[in-house]
């Protein structure tokens, strides 16, 4: 391990301030990362010595920014092990990646009475990009069913995914229970029924190796910004099979082959898909993030973040009055642990730990059906990465108990 | 340490007003209401009034929500009785002006017991629950429904 | 005036190096500019205190990042005289504002028969949109004509302008061939029949002061990338009662209302169209840069262009065997002169001033129609921007006869 | 000064072969053919192939370009005749790694006079311009078409 777990703290500038005259405890990692210095200097270093627009270019600069923009496309190939780096389409994060596979593949495949099935615990995301999809093809919508402790409950992926299905698409892991999904053996039952399987890896590319070969799976997307990358970069990739018979969707610049006045031709996947100037400083953004998070590991990631919530979970199923959405196993979930105080709304829960420097979020999480299904208003929610420590986990506990002494006894 | 500041949020009036909240319920003979969404929680509010003569002569709100947001709906409730839609709309544009941190006139005077929510102008993520309860009152009083509608919250 | 021009170049490190042993000429502005350091230090600033997810969080990381990415939305909407903040969208750039248009207002109001019109000049992003949209709709896509100067031929465009026409659809300035054009008299026109105006505004915008309510115009897209901004963000304005009736066409984040399982309401404009984690770092530096352009001030921008080009351009004439296109008279053009020497292919003259460390672009700059209506293949295009001076006009010159010479004779 | 440099590029040998391009032109009795554009200039190349017995017989292109895509075109032309497929398939590989700096073998060997245009690895902006004909013989060859199709440029 060339990184040393407890010392990438001091890698991230921001962690290094106090919030409320307290030491700052960033636990909303789900919402978004923290950047790595290394990250922002790749920036600023693309800014002060490479900036160009790409592709276009004759001249010096543009040939290096093209070189460094195409290079990032072969790196994000590697890290999710995709077959080629032609399958790497730039967009502007998971949730522009989720609407396009139903804008261009969904619109130009899908017929009336079509099936489209997804779970009770996707993310905004990946359920309105499909209900306005079935809406307008006249497909219906279902919906796999959950089991107590917030994992997917296979007998009912079963049940749910039949030969109407043409389109499957769930999270990889919950933003909100934490539970990590099993693609695979779904991805089975969807190709068993001639559908595709669509995966959302906004939550689960982060915190662990991302293989979409092994997966099997046909299309799957995620946000640079929740793995330390810049903001407004995201990727979608997808089977070259697939990306080929699908129209583009945003036209003009790079996308383009030949141009007649009443006539066009594109180029080839991803480039197709890729219209106007790219958010190029992401990109360059984006790969100094990979190298960040493969110099630790993605296997080491994962495995710290496991033995830091076994650490923090049964701390805080101790504390009285708490309740817990997902499954309790730490090898069935990710860094994300959503609660509830009882009696206390969960806002409030949050502005008290902001006072304590922890920053956790609190509300419905872009998943108001899930919490209608969990019969919640809202949670509090405090999610983890690599960067935090067994001693932001303690910090966290404490707050908690101080939040409720506040409240029930009006006394800090 | 960090939490003490939350005394400035979370008065004991406060406590108690979201603990026991007036006015909390429905009421039959409603002239107006509204249904209002927090966009940041999910929260919902739903506000009901009665008038006679001009005046707002009853009025209820249900739906769960913070401490904030109950709090803040429970003395909206108490203060607009008796008032005109003239004088509750300028309620509102004082109360949503006190918790913005906004200078104004006469904030006491104008909303009674409610000026013990200006602590919120020091939580900003908080605006949204203390001033609820009193933009859903005023689309509820302007838009005239008799039917529930559901409003919308300006999301900044 | 608060900042000297010919002081500027200082505030940006990326035009302190050379390039193939020559100081940078940097002449490639109408494809991307350079961003001074204010720009690059308020994205690092952003990382480093306050990156956070906006809108959604009760801490105060995620209040700070929210108040910042809002008042940007304010500032933005004073830069470009906007009635209101909430008429500012957020986008990619310039290519994904004018396809929303197309995508939202043209497919939910176009009909069988009607006509968009647009001009020979456009850059492919503000033509393939369109013909996309015809060809889905049972539309026509109709072409204004040039003068043989380059302009707009405004006797065209009474003619091509009809009581079919929908639509009409215009580069505030021509990416190759300079031209302005007369904006206000095409929206008269075009209300005149009914239909509505659309504005590409990507090489206006950084070079002249714009007032949207002033043009009397329907919607306007700009790029930041082309004002010293960021890459990856952009603008879309819209009068808000067009707004409001909008299809949003990215579903998922902070564009949601409230989501059941099988009805989704949205918000209002702008946050219905942004959906999805937005380039929140991207925002902050648009801030900043407008900043930076305000600190000069639009007006003098544009005075100084004129200034330079006007020195410029008599020169360039001044070479024999060039051809340059667009009109000629500073007056009517901004800073971007697209030309070619007889005999030698743009390629080459590109390749050529490289060595000499001046960065020009060649090519067909994504206006492939407009280089058959100019008979020409492609063309060589430097482009000024307010960094630049007279001194950086001289090099142009005298590099392009220095490469006359080498491809002349064969020597240096 | 910054101009020197471009004698790597610009050999006499790649001027002369720019300005008087050898099978510039069109054939009548073509078994390929194949048109190509270079994505980032607009740049189109048409490639024609006569086959006998298995070998190139006889070769032609049009279309316009710059120095680098008329000489890399007008060489090329002179070394594909009387080379079978597989030997075309193998000048092509060679001539793509040469101008993009891979270490390959026997360049002179296999490439002949078109080994000049080495020096393109130095100008990584005009690869593409140098490979548009080789990638349309290739294309032409391995389609086989009669008729005129266009083929697909890489965009890396
Ligand atoms: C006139 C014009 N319109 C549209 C665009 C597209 O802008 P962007 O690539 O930033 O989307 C450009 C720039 O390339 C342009 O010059
Ligand atoms: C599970 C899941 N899907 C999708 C998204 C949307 O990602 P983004 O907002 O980056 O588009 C998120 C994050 O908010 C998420 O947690």
């Amino acid at each position: 391990m060339a990184k040393k777990m407890n010392n990438l703290s001091e890698d991230f500038p921001i962690l290094q301030q106090k919030v409320n005259d307290e030491q700052l405890v960033y636990l909303d990692n789900a919402a978004t990362t923290q950047k790595p210095r290394a990250v922002v200097e790749a920036i600023t270093n693309y800014y002060y010595h490479d900036n160009a627009n790409v592709h276009r270019g004759v001249h010096t600069l543009a040939e290096r920014a093209t070189a460094q923009f195409e290079a990032v496309r072969k790196k994000v190939a590697h890290f999710i092990n995709a077959s080629s780096e032609e399958e790497i389409i730039y967009t502007k994060g998971t949730t522009e990646g989720l609407n396009w596979i139903a804008a261009s593949y969904g619109e130009t495949f899908l017929k009336p009475g079509d099936e489209i099935v997804i779970s009770y615990m996707e993310h905004h995301s990946n359920l309105v990009p499909w209900q306005n999809l079935a809406k307008k093809k006249g497909a219906v919508l279902k919906y796999i069913d959950l089991l107590p402790d917030g994992q997917l409950d296979m007998d009912s992926a079963y049940k749910q995914i039949t030969d109407k299905t043409v389109i499957v698409s769930l999270a990889h892991a919950s933003n909100v229970l934490g539970a990590v999904n099993p693609i695979a053996e779904v991805t089975k039952i969807a190709h068993l029924h001639g559908a595709i399987m669509v995966v959302d890896g906004a939550q689960s590319t982060p915190h662990m190796k991302i293989d979409v070969q092994a997966l099997g799976i046909d299309f799957f997307a995620f946000s640079g910004h929740k793995l330390m990358a810049p903001t407004g970069i995201g990727i979608l990739w997808g089977k070259s099979e697939l990306l080929d018979k699908m129209p583009p969707l945003e036209f003009g610049g790079e996308m383009i082959d030949w141009v007649q006045l009443q006539k066009t031709t594109y180029k080839k996947a991803p480039w197709k898909f890729e219209g106007g100037t790219q958010n190029i400083a992401g990109v360059i953004g984006l790969g100094a993030a990979i190298d960040y998070l493969e110099s630790i590991g993605m296997e080491n990631i994962a495995s710290y973040e496991k033995t830091l919530i076994a650490n923090v979970l049964p701390e805080m199923l101790n504390i009285q009055g708490i309740e817990i959405y997902g499954p309790l196993d730490p090898e069935k979930r990710t860094g994300i642990i959503s609660f509830n105080l009882k009696g206390l709304h969960p806002h409030d829960v949050a502005t008290a730990l902001d006072m304590e420097g922890v920053a956790i979020r609190a509300g419905h999480h872009c998943a108001q059906p899930l919490m209608e299904y969990l019969n919640v208003a809202a949670t509090a929610r405090a999610s983890f990465y690599v960067y935090n420590t067994v001693a932001d986990g303690k910090k966290l506990i404490e707050a908690i108990k101080a939040t409720k002494e506040f409240f029930n006894n009006g006394i800090v | 340490m960090g939490l003490s500041r939350l005394d400035n949020l979370y008065r004991q009036m406060i406590l108690e007003h979201a603990s026991h909240p007036h006015h909390h319920g429905t009421l039959e003979n409603a002239d107006h209401q509204l249904e209002l969404r927090n966009p940041t929680c999910g929260d919902v509010l739903t506000v009901q009034v009665v008038m006679q003569a001009g005046k707002v002569s009853d009025v209820a709100f249900s739906g769960s929500g913070c401490t904030i947001s109950q709090a803040s709906a429970s003395m909206m409730t108490d203060e607009v009785i008796g008032k005109t839609p003239i004088q509750v709309e300028q309620m509102v544009m004082t109360f949503s002006k006190m918790v913005t941190g906004e200078s104004t006139k006469n904030v006491e005077e104008i909303l009674g017991d409610a000026t013990i929510l200006e602590g919120v102008a020091q939580f900003p993520a908080r605006i949204k629950c203390a001033t609820l309860a009193w933009k859903a009152i005023y689309q509820a009083i302007e838009n005239g429904n008799k039917e529930s509608t559901i409003g919308f919250m300006r999301h900044d």
